[in-house]
């Protein structure tokens, strides 16, 4: 009966590919880190500073000069370098990073990616993620498919503010796996217990298969 | 040539003026001058212009600042930790110019090294790059950032010399280097001032050129989420 | 993944192609990475352009490529070392870009970062600015310099580990860091190959993400002059 | 009877003032650092990486990692840092060095400053001058009044490709020190023996005064 948060993760991190470096955003992309397949190697890069993030600490590891970009408490791992926030993103927008994982508001068909506010209520800000997304090499969302009211969240087009126009090249969501072609999205994975015809009925945007 | 103070009201002595612009180091509350911000709420500078990744909580770091009605605009990436500053946003008290994370950064790095402009791929085809100017480079679209050169620059390290020299530890290092080089006048409070020659020169973060006052000052350092492990 | 390699040969494996654009660290004969440099040469690559703020002497650096005639064209800031260099490019054997030293780093830190193009004051009003953009800043004229994307890079660092990352000793630093990051591919040659872990995270210069592949390789580190004091 | 090198190198020595980040060309100005007046704290920054540069070693403390600007093996002091190349022009370019004391081919009474090449006899490139030049708040030449030929260095307009356009402040040669003003050259100082009618006959340069 669909992916629960963790069954996304997993599926993420199928994606992942050994000596892979990737950001990942705050969120249920956090969560992949938990799925890295067996025998892949990746590092995980944190936008505020550091490559190389490891686990959260124990209590008595805490360092509150050692948080993420979501600034929780991490640690290090034997790989890690620490560098500046210019430093940090001149290899984000310089193409270093192969894959950035993140959630979203809204996905369009054609990639266009909105995540960082809503006009007149939830204003936060695009933090790291306007450069991640037209930096890195590949973007993938996690999202729920719908949003709180049963809307589709995969939408013709975005209504909300983008963060970044045709960055997206795949969606993960509760209902399944989507990659954004020539014409829209093409269905490539289906939730277990879900069907096809469930996911058009849910999605709004144009589905090529 | 002394650069080394005692304090941060020391450290600030002249150098404030209402209107002016503040570049600051800091990531959320990792890495944050935290004397200095004091400083300056003590100081009651007016409608300053502060270039910072976050704008700190409602009672520490530069969230002191929004308390206190002394921010007239913020460059920020970030500000969803501090409902303070949402408020006053949204009832426009305060300006605010969003600027993406990497594009503050590399403008902050700019401003120091001279680049009044440069061109980045982040945010074309979003409101961040409205009214800005657009060039293609091999087929693909670019916009124009400028460089930030501030009136001030606060930043916190780990460990300094009286030279100026700095060192940052671990993910407090963030936009402290960025910021140090981009104020007319930098300040630095470390954790630990040491003698000159005390820092390794191969490891030197920021060379001691582009600080022109330090001192030693005492940090709470908050952490905003303390997240852990079992174990 | 497998970053390590036993040899400057078998780094350059597969690397390499006629008519490739190289970047190249190292000032002088200082921090250059004799042992790739000498690898091109056995490989025998030709048409080769070539980043680089010097190009060597004449029997050593990379005036051994220029010696095989395996360069087509420098970019560079200064070649006045090279008597070789001189004869092949006033016979126009080789063609020379003159970078001013600032443009030429700032251009491969600007490839590395993304940054297609920036606005520098270095070289208005002379040739370096004709046919150049000119844009104004604040009542000052600048030009646009682009940013340069390598096909290669060739660095040489201090301290190396198995997960690529670099620290550089003193001022054989120089252009490394900055052309480590304007390669497709990074090879970098280290004095010292140490397990991961053995670096101080916070002391790392080259972080291992710019660094593809990596060996480590004996050192001649020849001194162009040795100027000495009495004492 | 005009200043000789030493000389000349002392009277650049006094226009450092304490605190200041100074560069050092090759040649003349090298020789500025065996003049710093007393009470004068003076950082010597080379622009191949390195701020705080020391004297040139004792035989046994030569080390091939560490030159200056014009390869010459040197040595740190407690204050030194080093850094990279681009990092080195970022602060030249930034503005932070006070002052650059450069040498110079030809010296335009309206601060045009020829120093990097003889087209078609002579070209080495201009190293990090252009940049130096366009970048310190102050530049000071150092060089012979006139060729070897006799003819005057300090000129109506340059002649030779320019290094940079009216970048330069103050000029120092055997026969005095000159500053670049509205109209032409200042005479402010005259070396001991010459006199100002001698100057005026050996100078293509407007003179002011």
């Amino acid at each position: 009966m669909a992916w629960d948060r963790n069954q996304m993760a997993e599926r993420a991190g199928r994606e992942l590919k050994d000596g892979m470096y990737v950001n990942l955003g705050i969120g249920i992309p956090t969560l992949v880190s938990n799925y890295i397949p067996e025998g892949v190697d990746v590092t995980l890069q944190s936008e505020n500073g550091m490559l190389g993030m490891g686990p959260f600490p124990k209590e008595d590891e805490i360092d509150a000069d050692l948080i993420n970009a979501g600034k929780q408490t991490i640690t290090e791992l034997h790989r890690t370098s620490y560098f500046s926030s210019a430093d940090s993103f001149a290899m984000i927008r310089g193409g270093k990073i192969a894959m950035a994982i993140l959630g979203a508001m809204e996905v369009a068909e054609n990639g266009d990616l909105a995540n960082w506010m809503i006009p007149g209520k939830l204003i936060k800000g695009m933090g790291g993620a306007m450069d991640l997304v037209a930096g890195v090499g590949r973007v993938i969302v996690i999202m729920d498919h719908t949003n709180k009211k049963g809307e589709s969240k995969l939408l013709k087009a975005c209504t909300l503010p983008l963060t970044g126009a045709g960055v997206v090249d795949e969606i993960i969501t509760n209902l399944g796996v989507f990659k954004v072609v020539e014409g829209g999205l093409e269905v490539i994975e289906i939730a277990d217990g879900v069907t096809i015809d469930e996911i058009r009925q849910m999605t709004d945007a144009t589905l090529v298969n | 040539m002394k650069k080394v103070y005692n304090s941060a009201a020391e450290a600030l002595e002249g150098v404030l003026f209402d209107g002016m612009m503040i570049a600051a180091g800091g990531f959320g509350l990792c890495g944050i001058p935290e004397n200095l911000i004091e400083g300056i709420r003590d100081a009651g500078t007016k409608n300053l212009t502060v270039a910072s990744n976050n704008a700190g909580v409602d009672d520490f770091g530069l969230g002191i600042l929004l308390q206190d009605k002394q921010v007239k605009k913020m460059l920020s990436s970030y500000v969803g930790e501090n409902a303070e500053f949402m408020r006053q946003y949204l009832s426009g008290e305060l300006e605010i110019e969003f600027n993406p994370q990497g594009t503050l950064a590399e403008r902050m790095r700019a401003g120091g090294a001279g680049i009044p402009g440069f061109y980045t791929k982040t945010g074309v085809g979003t409101v961040i790059a409205e009214g800005k100017e657009h060039k293609d480079f091999n087929g693909e679209t670019y916009i124009m950032e400028e460089g930030i050169v501030a009136d001030l620059s606060i930043v916190k390290a780990w460990k300094g010399d009286r030279a100026g020299n700095l060192i940052y530890r671990k993910t407090a290092r963030n936009f402290n280097p960025n910021a140090a080089t981009c104020g007319k006048i930098c300040i630095a409070e470390v954790e630990e001032l040491l003698p000159t020659g005390a820092l390794d020169p191969d490891l030197i973060h920021t060379p001691g050129i582009f600080v022109h006052r330090i001192f030693e000052g005492g940090h709470e350092k908050r952490i905003e989420q303390r997240t852990v492990r079992e174990g």
